[in-house]
């Protein structure tokens, strides 16, 4: 396979206006903030971003005016702000339009995007208001289990247009290596039609020789070499959440 | 050593677990975590911890500013969320903790939006696994620290999750006590209030009936001081203090 | 937790006679071999054997009477012997019945099982006689896709009461890593009301503070250490097939 | 030296293969392995190998006894089969392998019985992914080593999979040639032949109709032997040879 490793400039053009997006990480940690703040400075509008969990990354987007819809379970920094800032008041002001999601269905969705299949069931659910909202948007359906009978959610395919997954390490080919908690990670590369791969080390391809990548290169488009890449979220076991840039983001104190 | 009224909801979370149960831990559930990690490690009960954090029972943890903090992989496996929560839909996850805005006498509970969805007041973070994982777990333990006729709601604004169609077990702990739900009678019960709280006070501040129930006093002793501030040696629980 | 190591005896005593059980690897590779011979000695019988591709250790089970039905998408020996001997026999005497999967199907069926939701839709299939056996089993439906319309195959969740997987490395709570392939492994532990790990090495729970275990403790029963318990099948990186020690078993030349 | 009939089949295979490529490998799939690293290596046709033995495009492979042989990944990462097969759900896989016993003159194809499937006359090994895989690879290859009347048959003894609702390439691959299914007009075509066989004895050894193709001959020299034996080393692949 000929190696995929380009710039974070280059990289940021294979996002367009209005595209689909998905990032690694949650909340705090893992977000590919290089590639984020890049996206930013290269002034990207109208982009539906998707996700289970977001965070910092998301607010980020929100404040530069990068995202048009979203499609989320919640959005939180925690201790910070339990309720992010740009994320409620650009909800409130209609700025921004939110499809609310629950993590087992977006965990349903992703999968099924990531395997190729049209939908996937998800148990619970059934009696909250979300159910309308996504029969509405066409995301859900609520159907008789035809070997049981009982009622039960499908969640359609989630396939996001673009995957920005920050990782420990990458070949140039795109096997990436994720150490210690992933999330729906894997998922989202596999899902997505596009996926960047930024690395805090790129490794010769032997790296992985006898070993799994967590995301296989078949699945990968682009790797771009970020060290830090996630600053200030955390990288683990790399470097913990930088607290005083969050905060100063944030405009605290 | 001076106890925060949050400490009084740390004991009760604690109190409220038992032998054998596995407890998933969210984000921003400071409280969830620092009571879990009691029940396990000052008062002994045969617990497991999994969470967001995708730590797998760790041995020991430090509150940080996020409960989804990676680092306390440093003292346990991963395990990750996905795999959490099929244990959920298999009927395996015994204890989640839910931190909702508004909730109501018939266990649903809002954490999306004050107001209309379309118009709201308040945009909320949003119910995260709630309207999946709610009606799932054997055990729910709703918590909100601002316990009024605005929060304990006779109907929801919003429903982002329900245990309506469950048979689970639902308690809800707050700044004025713990409140258990019966399915039988479909009514709400008062089991624990606090040295500070009486049922007459949770009453007027719930817009739905509460009727006494077992009525124990949680109480805190220094040990539990101890233990609280040894896994909050920055009291970063003091930010959620809003009596 | 606590230490759920047991020795080989005590662990065969947890399957029962009418188990449906699986196993892990593929045709002559990684067969938890040390744990299927300890079952064959207990002189178990009328296990429903469900997996994918396996190869010598359903052999074994076969020729000594252990299982009474399979469902697999293929058994093969390979250059070996392309149909083996007792799984060929055993069906065409009718000592032995066979719903016959496909991959993609088992895979589909697995995954629900490990999902803990009731069915997976599999894309493909149509058309293949195979429809009319499951449906007549009740494994399969063919349904509209409520989303497009599309016929599609739903497979109902695989759960076998048994998954014996055999690893690398273990630690006493049943946390456990697989080097190399993998095949559907994770899933069939997810997925099984049992699980039986029988490990080549027993580490200390130390051993993946901060790594993700390739199956975690909260999905085994029971963990054996069984050192070279695959063979004569392949345990990578370990040691290769015993080649000998298979054509003997086959009886072969 | 010598050319194996098997090592025709080999070179055919090698030949059908086209840049850009993503080839998979199933379980008993000698001429396959041998043809596609021959297309890699010695013709430097620019396709990615995957399999069964979840080796994600290997440096280099040995033959074994079995095509899913773990140590290839001695030279390459693991790509897991579920993750394969997943490609192939979203239309991203372009070559598979099969290997039937029966084919028929509408794509169907047999790999579980001869006779009825309750009472078989020969239990086959099965179809392994073929149901699943054949109507969604973009380019399905399929050997059969003993080509005849009864291996290539107006009308399978038992539909194991089908091609007929797809809109991909299907080419067979037997002792005697290479035919090539034309979906428009619904027929079978022959589109290479062997120094040694000719349309006739592929017409004759034929149950359905064959029409003549580009009738290409496929020659085998001393590089190509060279190479089949550099990953046949202990000619495992004689086993094979039936003529």
């Amino acid at each position: 396979m000929d190696s995929k490793l380009i710039t974070l400039e280059e990289a940021v053009k294979l996002v367009k206006n209005g595209d689909s997006i998905t990032i690694s990480g949650i909340s705090i940690h893992r977000n590919p903030m290089a590639f984020i703040y890049a996206l930013v400075k290269e002034g990207i509008r109208d982009l539906y971003f998707i996700d289970r969990e977001p965070g910092f990354g998301l607010e980020v987007l929100l404040k530069y005016g990068a995202v048009r819809k979203l499609r989320i379970a919640m959005s939180t920094l925690e201790w910070f702000s339990s309720i992010p800032k740009n994320f409620r008041k650009m909800i409130e002001n209609k700025e921004v339009e939110l499809l609310e999601d629950t993590c087992g269905a977006f965990i349903a969705g992703i999968r099924a995007g990531a395997f190729g299949i049209p939908f996937m069931p998800v148990r619970g659910i059934l009696g909250s208001d979300l159910v309308k909202l996504h029969e509405k948007a066409g995301t859900w359906k609520v159907i008789e289990d035809p070997f049981s009978g009982e009622k039960i959610v499908l969640v359609k395919a989630i396939i996001p247009d673009v995957a920005i997954i920050h990782v420990n390490r990458a070949d140039e080919e795109g096997n990436a290596e994720i150490i210690g908690p992933l999330y729906e990670d894997v998922y989202k590369a596999k899902a997505s039609k596009k996926v960047i791969i930024t690395a805090e080390e790129i490794v010769p391809k032997s790296y992985f020789y006898g070993k799994r990548p967590t995301i296989n290169a078949e699945y990968v488009t682009a790797v771009v070499h970020a060290p830090k890449g996630a600053e200030p979220t955390s990288m683990f076991p790399l470097y913990d959440a930088d607290y005083e840039r969050i905060i100063e983001f944030l405009g605290h104190f | 050593m001076k106890a925060y009224t949050i400490d009084y909801v740390i004991k009760a979370i604690s109190t409220l677990l038992e032998d054998g149960e596995l407890v998933y831990i969210g984000l921003n559930s400071v409280p969830a975590l620092i009571g879990t990690f009691m029940a396990r490690d000052l008062y002994k009960k045969k617990i497991r911890i999994i969470g967001v954090a995708e730590a797998e029972n760790p041995v020991r943890v430090t509150l940080s500013p996020s409960t989804g903090n990676p680092f306390f992989l440093e003292s346990s496996p991963v395990m990750i969320t996905a795999d959490s929560f099929d244990l959920a839909q298999k009927g395996k996850l015994d204890v989640m903790f839910l931190g909702p805005a508004q909730i109501d006498e018939e266990t649903n509970i809002n954490l999306s939006v004050i107001g209309d969805y379309e118009n709201p007041k308040v945009r909320l973070p949003g119910g995260a696994a709630t309207a999946f994982i709610f009606p799932l777990v054997k055990k729910a333990i709703l918590w909100n620290l601002k316990h009024s006729k605005r929060s304990l709601v006779k109907r929801v604004d919003f429903v982002t999750g329900t245990a309506k169609f469950s048979n689970n077990k639902v308690f809800v702990v707050t700044n004025l006590g713990v409140l258990r739900y019966d399915r039988k009678d479909k009514k709400w019960y008062l089991d624990y209030v606090y040295p500070f709280t009486s049922y007459e006070q949770v009453k007027e501040n719930t817009e739905f009936e509460v009727e006494k129930g077992y009525m124990i006093k949680i109480e805190i002793n220094e040990k539990d001081l101890e233990f609280i501030n040894s896994v909050d040696p920055y009291e970063l629980r003091s930010a959620l203090e809003i009596l």
